[in-house]
């Protein structure tokens, strides 16, 4: 297994396979089990060292679940999660622990994933508490050193989170998912709750600091602009599951599966100039609780055939670096 | 109005910028902003200083009877408040009962919240079948009427000061576990709590250091107002003859026997009455005076 | 808006609705429109009599048929062989009648006995009444005499009294009109306690319950029983004594003392009486609406002292505590003089009674030479009497169902602490209080004697060594003797004497401290009359009286 | 020329926080022409959300409105009394809000609340209100309107609901709608949708719109006109392709430039820096003042008035003033990353 | 609906055992028995204990227990030791006073409670307000036994408007007895009787759920519905009781379930005040005669109709809330 992985010279961090997250459904007076959301259905990917990979999608596709998975907020129904070649999807206890150091994750709402009743000092500190890590001294000074990084005045150590604006906020949350010194960050949506000047702000530290700690970075998002400045690899999902998966450039020069390009058409643009004809998608998104047969996408696929609704499109390496779940290829 | 918390928050930032002020500052400042927790405060800070210094405050010996100055009106022969049915001076029996009547609030609310808060964190944190326990006992606690349980407890615990404490304490804490319990159910899933967990906090911690602090607001409103139903629900057993055993007294003991002489002398149910009533008046400002301040400091909506 | 437009047409249809039905209907008391009627029937029949025309010529002098009468509990049981609680009393009083009754004076007065003699120490012979039936309509016999005394004995039965009948062997009936007792041994106080209400065999038999459905020979005849609210009497008007005055009785249930008084001075209630609340009594006796009348009554409260008590079972310990308390400022301040300072276990309604047996007065310098006496001094100066370095130190225990009592308790706290004696008081509710008081686990106990209707009844079972009732075990072998003696004597100014030295000797050893002599007060509306107040607090007198506005 | 359909002059709301009275929005003037799209742009707390409400007339005490004129066709809104305005409100101006999931009430059924517009406007007799309920539903593109009638907010998706909302709106045909980041809580392909439909209603019914939003591509694709504000205050203002081709407001061109765009991959994104300065701390001189490259002594000293660049674009800038026209119209703006340390 | 209803009933089981363990084992830790207090003071300890075999108090504790419950399963509650008859005959007597007394007393809670929780929401910080909010805290802090004895004073002795004890006829029975003999007199008795406690009762309840109703509405007033509904131009006398109120009613009727337990509570010092011959009155007597089998029976109805007011409770909140109507 390692020697084919050897012969790329990137490095695969984490590697995930086939993972899935069913959440139940229950009726009736003795909750009989009759049914199961499909928030992830099969997913797998794999993360080199050093590398950013975005995931594209509209809400309610399952990216978030994914992530909370990887980082074992929640457990997984079913597939394997390696960590450097380590299986983490099953593991608990001291190991777990162990593990949780090297990943770490940037949340959505600034505001919501920081303790109130924290001070910023107390928030960076506590990971350190946690582990035992340094001695009081040296935690203090890795505190300050954070601080710095991030962009913060010392003097806002014993501010409260309410103090700050959300820009700051946000500064704070990546201080502390750098505190124990992690291999992999992942970063849900951290920029969409942000005013765009603020947005690239932390944009642009986020890179600054993965150049500097070399950095592997799970990019979660649904802004495409985001996604094409920061990511290496973009993989793009669709109730579940992903529909496409591919290096950057390749992915938005040539979108291969529909739902690739009408997400891409569908973002508005500054450009007055030259506008490009949209794909507008009719409907909405399926339940993840009843998905449609088939292809997920072929309810609202501008170019669905009879096939797609009934057999189900393998994900497949369609051209080289670029894998795609569509019968068009 | 998400413009306007915004412009709070970042008023908050300019203060802060200009100086920074001290902690006792602050607290002031803090309370200042609020005319509940003021007169909440105050009252409640007079009635703790009335307990404490009972002896200096009051004019009589409350336990000293004579039986010629029986049932004497306000102000008669110096009593400030009139006596009771034993001649004892009503005010110092009153500055007295705030020592016994605060101390069944505050002990009893302190029983409760000891059992509910953990009860409510464990079963809102873990949930599955703890949680079903630990409900099923509320409900079983809560389908009886809270005063029939109490008066069962105190009949089954004997009488006295003690044992009235303890039997409040064992009755009211189930309201503390569900209001813990609904608000852990909703903290767990905020994101700083999972983000406590992926930094490898254990669960004592992520509990005890980073959802109970949070869950504190709604606990002090709680308790505050449970402070003033334990001290009414002390006068209602006191009226039916359980709980204290002279000659300690208070403020419901001293009702409860003062509505033996409502009509002849209605000083003597009325005075405890009115002390009982600021008392609860107090603690349910403060209580909600504390919510509406944290409330608009640390939250967004 | 379409939804509310529906509504309002629905609000519209519904005030009409009210509206016609408002309008068709009247707004009078059914009940005092009957009650006019009926007691104008009433005199009707009884033709010639004053009222009768009076009534008729001027309506604002009219009867009221109906006498509401407030109680504070409600009835247990109706059945007279198993009642305990004064309510039942107050019910079986006028429902049933007994083979005697007392009258005010306690003394056996005919009943359905119209006649008695004991030939022997250990034969009673009665002549029963002729010609009275019950309520159903049947005869009473003599079988139902002797079905009503068999019952009480027979011990599955549960009669609470039961032991006050004990010597009784067997009741034969001699024939349909007379009855013979046979007892074990010579037995003085038996007539006394024969007032227990006679109850139908035919009915008893059949299994029909007498406890909710009491079916008696006397005045009332109960119609209608809500539980914990009323209960209604109607008059029998075939009684033998003559049909009752008033057509109705209500007893009401009102737990609350003061709502009960408040309910008699709003004129929702026309009569209460004893328990109250002292604090009420003399507002009512200054408002002429109301009659208040009082008398003596059959029960005294009294400090048990446990003898056993590793303290209290020093002779000198106990005086020297008698000495501490000061009866008249208990009766005159807390009990507004509604109860009397007692003085020993015979009353002053009994013609045992004796004004020369008395306890110990107030006097704190007697009392401290009697601990002196004992032992018992202040050593160490911190106020508080010891003796081999113990404290002197008691427990002065009541239930907290009366006021009063609790009252007394923290009174004498308050004094026995000011004079060294360290003392706390224990207040537990009736179960929890006597359950330590049969147990012997008490030190000073406050509690009560009702329903003394004899000296036998306010001695024997308290200070008899061998008796269930003397809780704080005291044992003296000339009071056992006396006690004995009292049940068999039957000349009663033997007696009279037997029960004075007796309690001349347990009021010495303060085996008991009687503190108050229980009076018995009745307050009723004004209009209210031809009531005679009885010690016993029976209510059987109201048959003869009525309401007149 | 065309119809003016609202004119704003100096409008000023204030509110009140911590005792202190501040305006959130600070001499705003502005106007809509007939069937014309303006698009209102702005960072959160600029005060374009309270200029909108403002309009509206749902600005609550302790807020208090003041303007030299607010008027709407030939009303003057600030002269109008509650029973008056009432009746404009959701007849000839309506609007919409940017949290779909919210803004209908989740007790009553989603036909109900629609009929409710129409029938506190207009006398329409039941049987008929169905009816044009459901044609509505059916023009906003609600598949199945019929059934969709009966549900309640809750069963319908984000997209759906925000459908709903501007069917509420459209309900009395108004002359102006007012549309508060009508997309924002929406995914892009729903928000693809929204605007398709905006533009499409817009269009064929010839009404006037006011779109607030944050997103310039949002304005870029729908509007016609666009005004930029800057805590409590217009910036600039001008056609949209003026503005968003030539921005001569320094925060105009901060913000554009802040924008990720293609061919600019990996590289840094420029931004401004700082942030948006509370009301209560407004000094007397340009509220940007302290974000701004450009800064001058001026800037500090007072607050620029709009100064004409073109006939069709204005822009509050002492610059505009000085250099005049479009000197550095094609300057980008300029990066300054004093705030943050980082390694190079 | 039905699952959810027959969740419920499943979840009650648990529920109603544990309360019939811990009442009876509750009445097992008090001191004195029945066989005591049946006997009263004379009787000796002989008769006691022989009285004690016929209940079968001798028994060991978990024979009892088990005796009772299976008692329970076969549904028999036992009859009275005091009084000679059933506990459910009790129960059946007893309890429609009680429900009577708390529905009047919850009527006119809602009454008070709704129209000034609205109007001080509405009007915040105004005098109103104030003034409200005021009596709501005095309505907390007012021991209901004093004001029971003040109303008393007040309205019977010295006005004389209204009885100062007891219970008419059941309201239901002298409603039809009006319908039936056209006399209003049966209705306005009934009523007369039932005012001041039920105002007693209702007080405290009502200062509850008006801060609940006032504290909901300020929250609704600024969801952004209701500013919907401002932009559409509804009147706001409309705004205020259509879109406002009838979401504010969601959690105000989880509140209002739950003061039904504390009316029961209040009942027992209500009913005594007033003589009302209630289940909290015979509950309390039955404690203190130590009548076990009627206190068991008792507070197993007692939790019975709490668990079917809860549940109606559930049913309207579901009506109301359509979120859960709909799932």
């Amino acid at each position: 297994m390692l020697m084919k992985e050897e012969k790329l010279i990137k490095q695969p961090l984490l590697e995930v396979n086939n993972l899935k997250k069913h959440f139940p459904i229950t009726k009736g007076i003795f909750s009989k089990e009759v049914g199961a959301v499909k928030a992830v259905d099969g997913l797998s990917f794999t993360i080199n060292k050093g590398e950013t990979l975005g995931i594209v999608g509209e809400s309610g596709c399952g990216k978030s679940t994914a992530a909370r998975m990887i980082i074992r907020l929640i457990e997984s129904s079913e597939g394997s999660i390696r960590l450097e070649g380590q299986e983490i999807s099953e593991i608990n206890g001291k190991k777990l622990r162990a593990i949780r150091k090297d990943i770490q994750m940037v949340f959505q709402d600034p505001f919501a994933s920081l303790n109130p009743r924290w001070t910023v000092r107390r928030t960076l500190l506590e990971p350190m508490k946690v582990y035992g890590i340094g001695k009081q001294r040296d935690r203090e000074e890795k505190v300050y050193d954070l601080l710095n990084k991030v962009g913060l005045d010392e003097s806002y150590a014993y501010r409260h989170p309410h103090e700050f604006s959300g820009g700051q906020r946000q500064r704070i949350g990546i201080a502390r998912a750098l505190v124990l010194n992690p291999k992999l960050i992942i970063a849900d949506e951290p920029v969409s709750a942000l005013d765009i000047s603020v947005q690239s702000q932390v944009i642009n530290l986020l890179q600054d600091l993965q150049e500097e700690y070399d950095l592997t970075y799970l990019f979660i998002t649904h802004d495409l602009s985001v996604v094409e400045h920061i990511a290496d690899r973009v993989a793009v999902m669709y109730l579940g599951k992903i529909v496409e998966l591919a290096d950057k450039e390749k992915l938005f020069n040539n979108p291969l599966h529909p739902y690739t390009e009408a997400l891409i058409s569908a973002a508005p643009e500054v450009e007055t100039e030259n506008k490009k004809e949209r794909i507008i998608l009719s409907g909405d998104v399926p339940s993840p609780a009843n998905p449609p047969k088939g292809c997920p996408f072929h309810t609202r696929c501008p170019k669905a055939m009879d096939i797609c609704k009934e057999e189900t499109p393998k994900f497949k390496e369609t051209f080289e670096g670029q894998y795609t779940a569509c019968h068009l290829y | 109005m998400e413009y306007n918390t915004e412009i709070i928050n970042q008023t908050e930032i300019e203060i802060v910028n200009k100086k920074e002020p001290g902690r006792v500052r602050k607290f002031f400042s803090f309370i200042s902003n609020s005319k509940s927790v003021l007169i909440g405060g105050v009252i409640v800070l007079i009635i703790i200083i009335c307990a404490l210094f009972a002896p200096v405050i009051s004019t009589h010996d409350p336990y000293e009877m004579q039986m010629s100055d029986r049932l004497l009106e306000p102000m008669e022969k110096g009593h400030l408040l009139g006596t009771d049915h034993y001649g004892r001076d009503l005010f110092s029996r009153i500055v007295y009962g705030a020592r016994v009547s605060l101390k069944v609030g505050m002990v009893s609310v302190s029983l409760s919240l000891l059992i509910g808060v953990i009860l409510g964190l464990v079963a809102g944190y873990y949930g599955g079948w703890l949680d079903s326990i630990i409900m099923r006992i509320v409900d079983i606690v809560l389908s009886f009427p809270v005063l029939l349980l109490a008066i069962a407890l105190v009949a089954a615990l004997g009488p006295g000061i003690e044992n009235v404490i303890i039997a409040l304490g064992l009755v009211y804490w189930t309201n503390y576990a569900r209001i813990v319990r609904a608000n852990v159910m909703s903290l767990k899933e905020e994101e700083f709590i999972q983000a406590a967990r992926t930094i490898g906090s254990n669960d004592f911690r992520i509990i005890f250091f980073n959802i109970l602090p949070n869950c504190l607001a709604p606990i002090i409103v709680v308790g505050t107002l449970g402070i003033g139903i334990a001290i009414v629900a002390e006068a209602t057993l006191s009226f039916l003859g359980l709980g204290i055993q002279p000659p300690e007294s208070s403020w419901g003991w001293t009702l409860a026997f003062g509505m033996k002489f409502i009509r002849d002398a209605p000083h003597l149910s009325i005075y405890p009455g009115l002390a009982i009533m600021i008392t609860v008046l107090g603690f349910n400002l403060l209580g909600d005076g504390v919510r509406d301040l944290t409330d608009s400091k640390l939250k967004r909506k | 808006m379409k939804k509310r437009n529906i509504f309002s047409k629905w609000l519209l249809c519904l005030g009409l609705l009210v509206l016609i039905v408002v309008a068709g209907c009247s707004y009078e008391d059914p009940e005092s429109e009957s009650a006019g009627s009926n007691s104008d029937q009433n005199e009707g029949e009884e033709a010639g009599s004053d009222n009768s025309t009076s009534n008729s010529k001027s309506s604002s002098n009219s009867v009221a048929n109906k006498i509401n009468v407030g109680l504070d509990v409600d009835a247990g049981t109706m059945d007279p062989r198993l009642s305990r609680d004064t309510s039942a009393k107050r019910v079986v009083e006028i429902v049933y009648d007994g083979l005697i009754r007392l009258n005010a004076n306690l003394e056996p007065q005919p009943s359905l006995a119209t006649d008695w003699e004991n030939p022997d120490a250990t034969t009673w012979i009665f002549t029963l009444r002729e010609g009275v039936t019950f309520h159903d309509g049947e005869p009473f016999t003599a079988e139902d005499v002797k079905y009503t005394f068999d019952t009480i004995l027979d011990p599955d039965f549960k009669a609470p009294y039961a032991s006050l009948y004990k010597p009784i062997d067997s009741v034969e009936v001699i024939d349909e009109t007379h009855v013979q007792f046979n007892l074990k041994e010579p037995y003085a106080p038996l007539l006394t306690y024969l007032d227990v209400g006679i109850i139908p065999k035919h009915v008893a038999e059949k299994g029909d319950s007498l406890s909710s459905n009491p079916i008696g020979t006397g005045p009332y005849k109960m119609i209608e029983w809500k539980k914990n609210s009323k209960i209604t009497f109607e008059a029998n008007k075939e009684y033998w004594g003559g049909e009752p005055t008033t057509g109705k009785i209500v007893y009401n249930i009102i737990p609350d003392n003061t709502t009960r008084v408040a309910a008699l001075e709003s004129g929702d209630i026309d009569f209460v009486h004893s328990p109250l609340s002292p604090q009420d009594i003399s507002r009512i006796k200054a408002n002429k609406d109301f009659k208040v009348v009082e008398t003596q009554g059959l029960g005294f409260t009294y400090l048990n002292f446990n003898t056993e008590h590793e303290i209290l079972s020093d002779v000198k310990v106990r005086q020297g505590i008698a000495h501490l308390i000061n009866k008249e400022v208990i009766s005159e301040d807390i009990y507004q003089n509604m109860d009397k300072p007692g003085k020993s276990p015979l009353i002053p309604a009994s013609w045992a009674y004796s004004d020369e047996i008395t306890g110990f007065e107030f006097d704190k310098e007697k009392a401290k030479k009697l601990f002196a006496d004992a032992g018992w001094t202040d050593t160490n100066n911190d106020g508080v009497l010891d003796k081999n370095g113990k404290n002197l130190s008691i427990t002065l225990s009541t239930h907290s169902e009366d006021p009063n009592r609790i009252q007394i308790v923290e009174y004498l706290q308050n004094v026995f602490t000011n004079n060294g004696i360290e003392t706390e008081v224990l207040t537990n509710e009736w179960p929890t209080f006597s359950t330590s008081l049969m147990e012997g686990n008490f030190d000073i106990g406050l509690v009560g004697w009702l329903n003394l209707v004899g000296p036998d009844r306010s001695m024997y079972n308290q200070f008899h060594s061998e008796s269930g009732s003397n809780y704080g075990g005291y044992d003296n072998a000339r009071v056992d003797e006396l006690l004995e003696e009292g049940r068999r004597v039957l000349d009663q100014s033997k007696r009279t004497e037997i029960y004075q030295e007796a309690a001349q000797i347990v009021t010495e050893e303060v085996a008991y401290d009687v503190l108050l002599y229980q009076g018995y007060i009745a307050m009723y509306n004004k209009d209210l009359q031809g009531f005679d107040i009885h010690p016993t607090g029976s209510l059987y007198g109201l048959k003869d009286a009525k309401i007149t506005k | 020329m065309e119809n003016k359909v609202l004119e704003v002059e100096n409008l000023r709301t204030s509110f009140i926080s911590n005792k202190k009275t501040f305006n959130a929005v600070d001499g705003v003037s502005f106007h809509i022409n007939e069937g014309e799209t303006i698009g209102v742009v702005g960072e959160s707390g600029c005060g374009k959300s309270v200029t909108s409400l403002s309009i509206m007339g749902l600005i609550k005490r302790p807020g208090e409105v003041n303007a030299d004129k607010i008027s709407f066709q030939d009303n003057n809104l600030l002269k109008l009394n509650k029973e008056k305005m009432r009746k404009i409100r959701g007849n000839r101006i309506s609007m919409i809000f940017q949290e779909p999931m919210t803004s209908l009430n989740p007790v009553y059924r989603v036909g109900e609340q629609i009929a409710e517009s129409i029938r506190i406007h207009e006398k329409v007799r039941s049987s008929k209100l169905k009816n044009r309920v459901i044609d509505l539903l059916e023009m906003v593109g609600i598949p199945r309107p019929k059934e969709v009638y009966r549900y309640y907010p809750h069963q319908l998706s984000g997209g759906m609901r925000q459908r709903v909302m501007i069917a509420i709106a459209m309900a009395c045909n108004p002359d102006l709608l007012i549309a508060d980041e009508p997309t924002t809580a929406l995914d892009v392909t729903i928000q693809a949708q929204i605007l398709e439909l905006m533009k499409e209603l817009q269009e064929s019914r010839g009404m006037s719109m006011m779109l607030i939003t944050h997103d310039l591509g949002v304005v870029s694709e729908v509007c016609d006109r666009v005004v930029v504000m800057y805590a409590g205050k217009i910036v600039e203002t001008g056609k949209v392709e003026n503005i968003l081709n030539h921005p001569q407001h320094p925060y105009t061109k901060g913000l554009i430039a802040s924008l990720p765009k293609k061919g600019q991959n990996n590289g840094r994104l420029n931004y401004i820096p700082g942030q948006v300065p509370s009301p209560l701390n407004w000094g007397k001189g340009c509220r940007f003042a302290d974000r701004c490259t450009y800064v001058m002594d001026k800037c500090l000293e007072k607050i620029p008035p709009l100064l004409d660049v073109s006939s069709e674009q204005q822009s509050a800038c002492w610059l505009c003033e000085e250099k005049g026209g479009s000197s550095f119209a094609n300057e980008r703006g300029k990066v300054d990353q004093a705030t943050i340390a980082r390694s190079e | 609906m039905m699952t959810f209803v027959g969740k419920r009933i499943l979840h009650l089981i648990p529920v109603l055992l544990g309360i019939s363990i811990l009442v009876f084992f509750l009445l097992h830790l008090i001191p004195g028995d029945p066989a005591m207090t049946l006997l009263g003071q004379e009787a000796t300890p002989e008769e006691i204990n022989r009285l004690r075999e016929v209940l079968g108090l001798n028994e060991p504790l978990y024979i009892q227990l088990l005796v009772f419950l299976k008692n329970l399963a076969l549904g028999d509650l036992g009859t009275s030791i005091f009084q000679d008859v059933s506990v459910l005959s009790l129960i059946l007597t007893h309890l429609p006073a009680t429900l009577e007394l708390a529905t009047l007393a919850l009527l006119i809670a809602l009454l008070i409670a709704i129209p000034l929780g609205i109007v001080s929401a509405v009007k915040q910080f105004s005098w109103v307000d104030y003034v409200s909010m005021f009596f709501a805290q005095l309505g907390v802090s007012m021991p209901v036994f004093w004001l029971g004895v003040l109303l008393i004073i007040g309205f019977s002795v010295n006005l004389n408007i209204f009885p100062s004890f007891g219970r008419g006829e059941p309201l239901v029975e002298s409603i039809l007895m009006t319908i039936q003999s056209g006399n209003l007199f049966y209705i306005i008795d009934s009523l007369k009787h039932l005012i001041l406690p039920a105002l007693t009762l209702g007080v405290m309840s009502a200062a509850i759920i008006t801060r609940m109703v006032r504290s909901s509405m300020l929250e609704i007033l600024n969801e952004d519905y209701v500013r919907t509904a401002e932009a559409k131009g509804v009147r706001s006398f409309w705004i205020i009781m259509k879109h406002a109120f009838r979401n504010a009613l969601i959690p105000v009727i989880t509140i209002v379930g739950l003061q039904f337990g504390n009316l029961m509570g209040g009942a027992i010092v209500t009913e005594t005040v007033f003589g009302w011959p209630g289940i909290g009155r015979l509950i309390i007597t039955a404690i203190s005669q130590r009548d076990f089998p009627v206190v068991q029976g008792c507070v197993l109805a007692i939790a019975l109709l709490f668990a079917f007011i809860n549940l109606i409770v559930d049913i309207l909140y579901a009506v109301i809330n359509p979120k859960i109507k709909s799932n």
